[in-house]
């Protein structure tokens, strides 16, 4: 009974805090924007317009559903539920800090640590494709048919070398239980290089920041709702909070990916030559480990920002190019040269 | 009671009827994609999770993406099923298909008896290593023979679809 | 180099496709018969010393009001009888103007077509220039000028099933012209 | 005549075919413009465009307004840059009526339209970035451009629509502080180009999305009547400014621009390099202007009520999207009798479909921003 109460307090916990950067995220990606474009963005609501998400909130909560006439009604309403959903449930595998120990008793920050956790969340993020495309094939519109369209094969085109690149990290840590992973990553190798991710699979990393932006549908991959071609792709007919879950949804996605990025890539909550843990007791051990992974994912979700007020967007057949003629071909030679190398060394 | 087989045992039954009754191709992906995630979540149950994340991520998350591609492609949103079920051919086809599974699920009920006797796991069930260990010993030359056979599909695919590409270039 | 006017005429004049000729502040401007629109074009386009190769644009004009407006007003009473005995047949009603330019050796010349109320029909010149496409579209849209040879010709500006066509001088600038039975059948 | 466009383009393959309908409200659409696309997947087969939303019958005005009223309705052709529709209206009325223009003017005038003209440039720039995804550079352009706007809301009340000059000259001297305001903005001018050149030109997606879309040769270019930075763009060295000089333009040094390809990014870098000559040229302009006396007439001896004598004349000048000309005609009254603007975004955007045909959706519309089509100036 005590692990189901765990459990629940752990999965409320992540839930709340993961909504909670996702707002913070809307907020940043304004005034991230403003920023680099000189100008102020969203500055009355509160101190530093921090108050604008929860405006902006009530107000799609607010607004009245408009549902086109020629629409499908049950896939309608079903795109931006099974568009949300996945983003959410993604988190269940994904560790948010080391351990802390209340009670004795020794808990793992992460709702459950099952040794596919990996798989899972490949999974997962391969059914996140649905809710675009009922969007688009539900709101009965040109513009969004082409934008479900554009996702569905973007999608399917990125997950590959997405798997890909993951599978070379496994093959690196031999584990698929992302905590493994995450405690794999203490201490050097080659006696002066942090034992991360990043070093030991260089090229994975590339593939892998680039097909997440991919599959989160950003610049320069944010196809599926180019404004300026498809007005706004899958949800061009949604307004009130259906398109608020979108918009949402996909930050909750950025989330999830950025705090991947960093568990397996960037040391999870290590941080280079010194072991912080023996410093700590158990307990804020766990809550520095915590900081330390989300300051971390801060840092990626940041250059989420950073690229999309950066550079353009590519165009539909260059980006299936780039996927099928660049990275697929690129990741399978990483897993080459890396199943070559544990080979050799084992 | 197992409840839990029972829910998504019943899931994935009505989910499997609405597929196959429905007349919107859409939804009736859609139904297929809750048989899918109903047989992953058995999968679980039978402590088999790799089995389940493979359901949903090859099932569900590649393949039926791919048929709703095509559908997306090939149908106008007006568009529906029943063009298909209305065909004479075509549903005597379907019927006839219907037919040789019931024939094959009957002829599997025999050895029922076998599968449902409880017994233990074997040690490391479900496990990823085992499972590997399976397919790259132990059954090898069957795994060779497997993706030589979709290697064989995929170019044909590619020769049928380029041939098709060709001729519209020339008409453009 | 000759003056443009006189190169003109010679290329022109000999084949009797000069109808007048007049300049104004420097700029040419050349009539020829509507009936050899297209020859002109060619020779004008085509002869070494001319080479106008650039269609800078066409349009219409509306003359209904212009000859009477340049009646002198200052006439006594009793000569205005005169004037208008001596008046021949009224002019054709539309122009349409052609403006060239000769890239090499920028210089711009106006050609001029006399369209009569009764045959409205002028060759269209988008088989040389097609830089006349939409100019000729609108002129038919606004004058219900036909161009002969045109590839797609039909109303630009106005929707299609605009009734009336407003730059002619009898359309009104209040009211709907249309709506005053201002019908242009086709 | 068969009204929809799949079945003009290929009976056989009607079923494969879609009808996009972009526009006229549609986020990538400059004002109100429509394009009725037939695609096949995504790449385009037919792609026609659809013209006269914003039609207010500017031809029709001109005859029935006297010439001086006929000023501030030419501020609305291209809305993006007024003064030079300005000046090239009262040029044709200049010289119909045979007015020397005083020099100071002239020099006023260009200073005006050259700042106009990077004006122009920098909002048709940006929207082509925004409409490639790259949002960033069109708020450092558009900053500029407001500073731009200052100047002018300064010289004579109007920001956008500014019934710049009087026929005959200008009505007003550049206020005193003018080399103050310029000296400022010079240099912010050119670390915005700076700026967005160093965002955009070599940026890899950059040159993929525009290098060889929707290029055309010369030869195309000028059977379709291009004019202007979309002609240059193809390799032909035409400018009215140098070609047929006005306004004192043969006093002053400054290049021409000309591109290769006659693709979007040659477009886009020749009125990049057409802005940093403006420059130039409004420093030359601005130095001549100095060496005027303070009292030199700004105006000709113009009659209070314009009569000009019958007969008809046609004046161009390069605006900043080409040749943008008047003809007028006049009966001797003081309306003119015909007025015709050749609008130079009217003849580049009819060869559309020649343009896009076999490209991609997303091609259209980087093709039709790199067109700098204004919808004021195409609809009249």
């Amino acid at each position: 009974m005590e692990g189901w109460v765990i459990a629940i307090i752990k999965v409320v916990f992540i839930w709340v805090w993961v909504l909670l950067i996702a707002t913070v995220m809307t907020w940043v990606e304004r005034r991230g924007a403003a920023m680099m474009q000189d100008r102020l963005g969203p500055n009355r609501a509160g101190p530093f317009g921090l108050f604008q998400p929860l405006a902006d909130g009530i107000k799609l909560f607010t607004k009245e559903e408009v549902l086109p006439k020629k629409a499908h009604k049950v896939l309608w309403n079903l795109g931006p539920l099974l568009f949300a959903l996945p983003a959410f449930s993604a988190y269940a595998v994904v560790p948010f800090g080391d351990k802390i120990i209340l009670g004795g008793k020794e808990i793992i920050l992460q709702v459950s640590d099952v040794n596919i956790g990996f798989l899972y969340v490949l999974a997962i993020g391969s059914l996140a494709v649905y809710g675009i495309v009922l969007g688009g094939w539900g709101s009965n519109n040109k513009f969004s048919i082409l934008g479900g369209l554009r996702s569905t094969a973007q999608l399917i085109s990125y997950e590959v070398p997405l798997g890909l690149a993951l599978l070379a990290v496994v093959f690196v840590y031999g584990s698929f239980s992302l905590r493994d992973i995450a405690l794999a990553q203490q201490g050097t190798f080659l006696g002066f290089l942090p034992n991360w991710g990043v070093f030991k699979q260089p090229l994975g990393f590339i593939l892998y920041m680039v097909a997440i932006y991919a599959e989160a549908n950003r610049v320069p991959f944010d196809l599926p709702e180019a404004e300026s071609e498809i007005v706004a792709g899958y949800h061009t007919e949604y307004g009130s909070m259906e398109l608020g879950l979108y918009l949402f949804g996909e930050y909750v996605n950025l989330v999830t990916l950025s705090t991947l990025v960093v568990v397996l890539y960037f040391g999870a909550w290590h941080i280079p030559y010194i072991d912080i843990s023996k410093f700590l007791g158990p307990v804020s051990w766990g809550i520095v480990s915590f900081l330390i992974l989300y300051l971390k994912v801060a840092f990626f979700l940041w250059l989420f920002v950073w690229v999309r007020w950066t550079i353009p967007r590519f165009r539909y057949d260059q980006v299936m190019g780039l996927g099928w003629k660049a990275l697929i071909p690129l990741a399978l030679f990483n897993l080459f040269i890396t199943a070559l190398f544990i080979q050799l060394s084992a | 009671m197992d409840w839990y087989f029972w829910i998504f045992a019943v899931i994935a039954v009505s989910a499997a009827l609405f597929t196959v009754a429905t007349r919107e191709a859409l939804s009736s992906a859609m139904g297929l994609l809750t048989v899918f995630i109903a047989h992953a979540a058995l999968y679980l149950h039978l402590h088999a999770p790799l089995v389940a994340i493979f359901q949903v991520s090859i099932y569900a998350g590649a393949i039926l993406v791919l048929i709703v591609f095509v559908i997306m492609l090939l149908m106008a949103p007006e568009e529906r099923a029943g063009v298909i079920q209305a065909n004479v051919s075509f549903r005597s086809f379907g019927t006839l298909l219907g037919l040789c599974l019931i024939g094959l699920v009957a002829v599997g009920v025999k050895g029922i008896a076998v599968l449902i006797a409880r017994r233990s796991l074997p040690a490391g069930f479900g496990d990823p290593s085992v499972l590997g260990n399976l397919l790259f010993r132990r059954y090898l030359l069957h795994f060779e023979v497997m993706s030589v056979l979709l290697l064989v599909a995929l170019i044909g695919a590619i020769y049928l679809c380029k041939n098709r590409a060709w001729k519209h270039k020339e008409r453009v | 180099m000759e003056d443009l006017r006189e190169r003109v005429e010679k290329c022109l004049g000999p084949k009797g496709l000069v109808v007048a000729m007049t300049e104004c502040r420097g700029d040419l401007s050349v009539e020829v018969p509507k009936a050899r629109l297209l020859d002109v074009m060619h020779l004008l386009k085509d002869t070494p010393d001319l080479e106008f190769d650039f269609l800078s644009d066409v349009f219409g004009v509306d003359n209904l009001a212009f000859y009477e407006k340049q009646k002198p007003k200052k006439k006594p009473e009793g000569e205005e009888t005169e004037v208008k005995k001596e008046k021949g047949p009224p002019p054709p009603r539309f122009e349409v103007i052609y403006l060239l330019l000769s890239l090499k050796r920028t210089e711009r010349l106006q050609v001029k077509v006399r369209v009569a109320e009764d045959d409205m029909e002028v060759d269209s010149v988008t088989s040389i220039w097609k830089a006349a496409t939409w100019p000729e579209r609108e002129a038919f849209d606004m004058f219900g000028l036909r161009f002969k040879g045109h590839p797609n010709l039909k109303r630009l500006l106005m929707w299609d099933e605009f009734p009336a066509y407003p730059l002619r001088k009898d359309y009104p600038l209040e009211g709907r012209g249309e709506e005053r039975h201002l019908v242009y059948g086709e | 005549m068969n009204q929809d466009p799949v079945s003009q383009v290929d009976q056989e393959r009607l079923g494969e075919l879609v009808t996009i309908n972009i526009g006229p409200s549609h986020p990538a659409m400059h004002g109100t413009l429509r394009v009725i696309t037939v695609t096949d997947g995504e790449t385009i087969v037919k792609a026609e465009p659809e013209i006269g939303y914003l039609h207010r019958g500017v031809e029709k005005l001109g005859e029935n307004l006297t010439y001086h009223q006929f000023i501030p309705i030419t501020d609305r052709l291209n809305y993006c840059s007024a003064i030079p529709n300005n000046v090239s209206y009262e040029m044709a009325v200049e010289k119909l009526m045979g007015i020397e223009v005083p020099e100071k003017a002239q020099l006023i005038r260009v200073i005006m339209m050259e700042l106009a003209r990077i004006a122009d440039h920098e909002v048709c720039v940006g929207i082509l970035g925004v409409d490639l995804g790259a949002f960033t550079p069109f708020f450092y352009l558009i900053i500029q451009r407001e500073e731009i706007y200052e100047i002018f809301e300064w010289y004579n009340g109007a920001r956008l629509t500014n019934t710049f000059g009087r026929i005959g000259g200008v009505d007003a001297d550049l206020p005193d502080d003018f080399e103050e305001r310029w000296r400022e903005l010079k240099p912010n001018l050119r670390k915005a180009n700076e700026e967005t050149e160093k965002l955009l030109t070599h940026n890899r997606i950059w040159m993929d999305r525009t290098i060889g879309v929707s290029a055309f040769s010369p030869e195309d270019a000028l059977n379709w009547g291009f004019t202007g930075p979309c002609l240059r763009a193809c390799g032909v060295k035409r400018d009215l400014r140098k070609d047929e000089p006005y306004c004192m333009y043969d006093q002053f040094d400054f290049n021409i621009p000309v591109g290769e390809h006659g693709d979007v990014f040659d477009r886009y870098k020749v009125r990049m390099i057409e802005m940093e000559e403006s420059i130039k040229i409004i420093d030359q302009a601005y130095k001549l202007y100095k060496e005027m006396p303070a009292d030199a007439p700004l105006k000709a001896r113009v009659p209070k009520v314009i009569k000009p004598p019958a007969g008809e004349v046609y004046s161009a000048l390069e605006s900043p999207n080409g040749e943008l000309g008047f003809f007028v005609r006049s009966d001797g009254s003081d309306k003119a009798y015909r007025i015709r603007i050749r609008p130079p975004c009217y003849m580049i955007y009819q060869a559309f479909n020649d343009l896009v045909k076999g490209g991609m959706v997303a091609d259209l519309i980087a093709c039709i921003s790199s067109l700098n089509v204004v919808a004021g100036e195409l609809d009249r």
